[in-house]
């Protein structure tokens, strides 16, 4: 299944597009003036893959996500207000401020959880396939990571068993060209991730990333045949992270030049061209882009004016019972 | 009539895989029954979709529980060898026992990890070692490693029963090990000690097969006169404190005994409790019986000369009531 | 000219690439500089073959980095958090620090695994965590933590130098300290603790970033006339118990402290040796600063609140004293 | 290069399969006897793999191998009599009775160590790999693996650090079809191993591994490679482990047929219809495989003879200085 997307549909994601952009623009704000602990990654330049994909599950399918998963959580329908404010630490964050931006959860929304351990969580969206698959429910799994992911061990492991127990499994891996501050020539002998998924007789391809058209149509068919319980898909969408590898990276490691250069691939750019060439106006664009922005802006300002978590409360949660914890 | 250790601990599972659709069972070779026949027949009984052979990928089938737990099953999990552990321990640490903290309450991993550990007949370096004491420094993990064929059959179902990720630890000398099980056994409550033999003179804590030891000592020792009360802790995390401290006011003398190497065992957390808790209850230093640090050799000559016995344990005794 | 912990630790890295062409750098991003930046330049001055970039494979990489150092190189490999050890303790564990032992002494790996722990600023629950007490728990390994730029220094250096696997472990919060080199500083022995300062009442037992907590505790103390003295472990596995022993001797009174959890970390082992080995020396309980049993939350005001700090010394060190 | 083998070679290798057979034939004797600590695992059925790769191997060499491994180590040239005394526990073997069967080291002979987990030293092997590399002596790593390792983690991070690094290092995979009690068709949806090799384009081949002059040619010729700088090598031997996985292994899994069919595929009787064709009598063979037994059965008397390790030294070889040692 081709999902046919009317215009409306490609405005709506013109604008899921704008709002991931936006959204972590304002984490780098807020973390550039210190408001934000730890040390985001922004996925500014692959946003592309989080709504071309996510446009296609529901609240009940499963969503996994790496440390560079704001876009992931927010295309799969999380509030921007309350994923912002676990961003910075909030008791009305998503996870009463316990996790922050490398562990984002919203049960209630299918996100299963993010991981700052990479390829950390892979096999635990196997293990969700594998709920799906035992309660014939007729949902899915998916998980995202990065390419340098598929140097760990875990992601091979978890390929073998999804392959071998047919499991409806998404994997969809962000291939942006760099682990941190190593590029995918001195991280990996392969050319492409994709053909990691031949041995296992697993169905498989590498697409363009930025095109969020192109991402939609591809998620659309490999999610068709999951959902028919033919088994996993390995879709590999080449991107590129126009930030930094976290909020404050020099990035001594690659060109001015490269980074300008890849600008040009920018998916919004390239989503904008596409509706331009469908007849829609530069002034609705433009309307579009500032309603997210105004939607985002206001999310945020709430989320900062949140209340931060008790210190009392801070052993909560440990354990099922109080009778299980330990001091 | 008596059933072994192994058997009873196929009737637990064989009994929950029955009351609740949602148990699972996993590993390698658990559909074939199992490297030690744990599982014999319960494939064949529930479905090999309920008992299911894994790939030799322990970091990823400990996730796969991981996740599967996450979405409303029960996974129980076998480790062949808890010196494996090692493979699922990313998952362990940084997922398993984290997910109900970092999401912030919303999620909770009710799984069972049984594994098999401890030292026997040259099984050597690799196949002999006894980890408790890492899973026991873990925050939201539960340990339980019980020392009787009826203690595991009833901390077994606990633990399956329990929404939060348990290791259950089996101890490979006490597989052979034999007990009748009673109607109607109540299911002891995770987290709690039993005075496995009650004493007045000397306290010994131990738990696993060491328990065993303990009450073969406790035995040669009332023959001397000295009347040692044994605690098996069944449950190594959370820690009984309170069973520990009655038996503690009543002896004034504690020995610690574990097969687990000394230096950072968990007889060093006891001990640790026990001297700031019950600082003046004490009458003699808290005595740890304990592997000296060093692998686990392979001949049996040296694998005996390494492990701790009964008569360490004797001998720690003697020299608190001496 | 002063240097910071990152600096000083660069420049022990250099000094032994230069000295010893057996010695080679390992991990992730060290020949873009590292993560911390502490390999900064030296894939540039010694060359890519010595400091090398490799993929996230950190089973692999231990494995590779004891493979090489059975086949006389001498490998530093960085493991970026120590979070992360947990996918190396595999290799670790069974082979790295078991080799010379399984091969009855044929073989040694000497190697170092530089690997960064602790908590600050909201790195959240996997990458905050400190995990050294798993590592003292192996025979085998030798685990060093140093709490100032010129310890480690030093300790990086003998390291090296040493015949078996030793674990070096960073504290993030210290990376940013800065201290000056003095000339030819003798490097200390491998297992040796150091008393940082000097005191008569009270004995405080610390390592890595605590010893700061620990010596600012005294400062305080020291205003209201109670003598503290302060011992930096340096070497968690083995302990310098002597030194311990000749503090104790002197005080009679202990505290130790550590960021790592309570239960089950190293401040048990200390507590249980002190107590047993030590117990007619103790005029009180052993007490144990430590953060509680939970993990590391993100928000600022609940990690600040599960941290053990100075404060925490001071009151415990009052509450001996009081 | 292939070797060219004389028909000399071929009887000494027809020799060393013998040798390995009745070595574990005798291991197997005396575990039933109760004279062998320990579980060991026998590659009863499997001889012609090691001896067909490490005839090209010298003492230089590393070679690494699994829990099935005293077949490796024989054919790498360690004493029959050092390494059975090992595999009963005498201070005389070759790890001083401290390894026992799945930790055989004999680092003279360049057997840098066996492993009783799963797959737990191929990263090792490329270690010892990296090691020639470095010191450029032309020495290369071999290390033999089951089927079963593939399924884990560390083999496929293993597989692409020696591709991207062109390591010296030769993977050899005895795919028997098992890997415990669970068939191949259960634990693994791959074809072939050799086919995971594909994406990290390494160089990789699947020969019959019980057939000791193809092992021999196949192992020659990518061992060449290695030697000549090429980087790693992925051989896939195909073949039947005629024991069970451990002494004492009741064999439920796999029907009697199955086992009796497969004995035909005899790696000796192979060898022995290949040298009667070439003119070889059957009294030659015989005379051969005899004077193999008696050199094996002295080997096994004499180890049974030596003295047991003196539990007094029980914490010896800890560290390498007393001062380090803990209680
Ligand atoms: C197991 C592990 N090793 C190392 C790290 C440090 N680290 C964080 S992100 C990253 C690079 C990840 O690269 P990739 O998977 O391509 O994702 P990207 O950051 O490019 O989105 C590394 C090495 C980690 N988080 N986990
Ligand atoms: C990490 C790990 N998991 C499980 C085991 C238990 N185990 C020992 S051998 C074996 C099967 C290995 O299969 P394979 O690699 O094909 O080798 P084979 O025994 O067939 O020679 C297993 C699962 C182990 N030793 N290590
Ligand atoms: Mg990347
Ligand atoms: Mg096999």
């Amino acid at each position: 299944m081709t999902t046919a997307l009317t215009l409306g549909d490609r405005k709506q994601m013109y604008r899921a597009l704008w709002r991931i952009r936006i959204f972590e623009a304002q984490v780098q704000r807020l973390a550039a003036a210190g408001e934000v602990p730890g040390f985001p990654h922004l996925s500014t330049g692959q946003e592309a893959v989080a709504v071309g994909v996510c446009a296609h599950l529901t609240r009940e399918d499963a969503l996994f996500t790496s440390h560079r998963g704001h876009g992931h959580v927010l295309a799969k329908g999380s509030s921007l207000q309350a994923t912002f404010a676990e961003i910075i630490g909030r008791e009305s964050g998503l996870c009463r401020g316990r996790g922050g931006s490398m562990h984002l959860v919203d049960a209630t929304r299918g996100v299963m959880g993010a991981t700052g351990v990479v390829a950390g969580n892979l096999a635990l969206a196997a293990g969700a396939a594998w709920a799906a698959q035992v309660k014939a429910d007729g949902s899915i799994s998916v998980v995202f990571f990065g390419d340098g992911a598929t140097g760990a061990g875990a992601f091979h492991e978890t390929l073998n068993l999804a392959a071998l127990w047919k499991l409806p499994l998404l994997f969809v891996c962000e291939n942006n060209g760099y682990a941190e501050f190593t590029s995918r020539e001195e991280h990996s002998n392969v050319t492409q991730v994709s053909a990691f998924a031949a041995p296992y007789h697993v169905p498989a391809s590498t697409v363009d990333g930025n095109d969020l058209l192109i991402v939609h149509a591809a998620a659309g068919e490999a999610i068709a045949r999951l959902r028919r319980g033919d088994g996993p898909y390995l879709l590999e969408c080449m991107t590129y992270r126009m930030a930094g590898h976290f909020v404050g990276d020099a990035q001594h490691y690659r060109s001015k030049e490269e980074v300008a250069a890849l600008k040009e691939k920018c998916p919004i750019e390239r989503l904008q061209r596409h509706l331009t060439g469908q007849g829609v106006t530069q002034a609705e664009l433009d309307a579009i882009a500032a309603e997210a922005r105004q939607e985002v802006l206001q999310a945020v300002e709430r989320a900062r004016a949140d209340p931060r978590p008790d210190p009392a409360t801070v052993r909560d949660y440990v354990y099922s019972a109080p009778a299980l914890a330990t001091s | 009539m008596s059933q072994t250790f192994i058997e009873i601990l196929r009737r637990a599972l064989d009994e929950e895989l029955a009351r609740d659709p949602a148990v699972h069972l996993l590993g390698e070779d658990v559909a074939a029954g199992g490297a030690f026949g744990v599982t014999r027949g319960l494939a064949e009984k529930h479905g090999q979709q309920r008992v299911r052979n894994t790939p030799i990928s322990e970091a990823a089938i400990t996730g796969l529980a991981t996740g599967a737990a996450l979405r409303g099953l029960r996974p129980v999990l076998e480790i062949m060898f808890i010196d494996f552990i090692t493979l699922s321990l990313d998952c362990l640490l940084n997922q398993s026992a984290k997910y109900r903290y970092m999401s912030g309450g919303q999620l909770a991993v009710p799984m069972v990890v049984r594994t098999q550990a401890g030292a026997a007949g040259g099984a050597a370096a690799q196949h002999s070692q006894s980890l408790e004491a890492w899973l026991a420094h873990v925050p939201g993990l539960v340990v339980v490693a019980p020392a009787s064929p009826v203690e595991a059959y009833a901390l077994l179902k606990s633990a399956i029963r329990l929404d939060d990720p348990v290791m259950f630890i089996e101890h490979k000398r006490l597989y052979a090990m034999r007990e009748t099980l009673p109607e109607n056994a109540a299911l002891p409550r995770i987290g709690t000690a039993r005075v496995a033999r009650a004493g007045d003179d000397v306290t010994v804590i131990a738990y696993s097969a060491m328990v065993g030891n303990a009450l073969e000592a406790a035995d040669t020792l009332a023959r001397s006169g000295i009347s040692v009360e044994v605690i098996d802790l069944r449950t190594l995390l959370p820690l009984d404190m309170a069973t520990i401290a009655a038996s503690v006011a009543k002896t004034h003398r504690v020995v610690i005994a574990h097969e687990a190497v000394r230096n950072g065992g968990l007889g060093a957390e006891i001990a640790a409790r026990i001297g700031c808790e019950l600082f003046d209850e004490l009458d003699a230093p808290v005595t740890r019986v304990a592997c000296p640090f060093a692998p686990i050799p392979f001949a049996p000559e040296l694998e005996q000369a390494l492990l701790p016995n009964t008569a360490d344990i004797v001998r720690a005794v003697r020299a608190l009531s001496g």
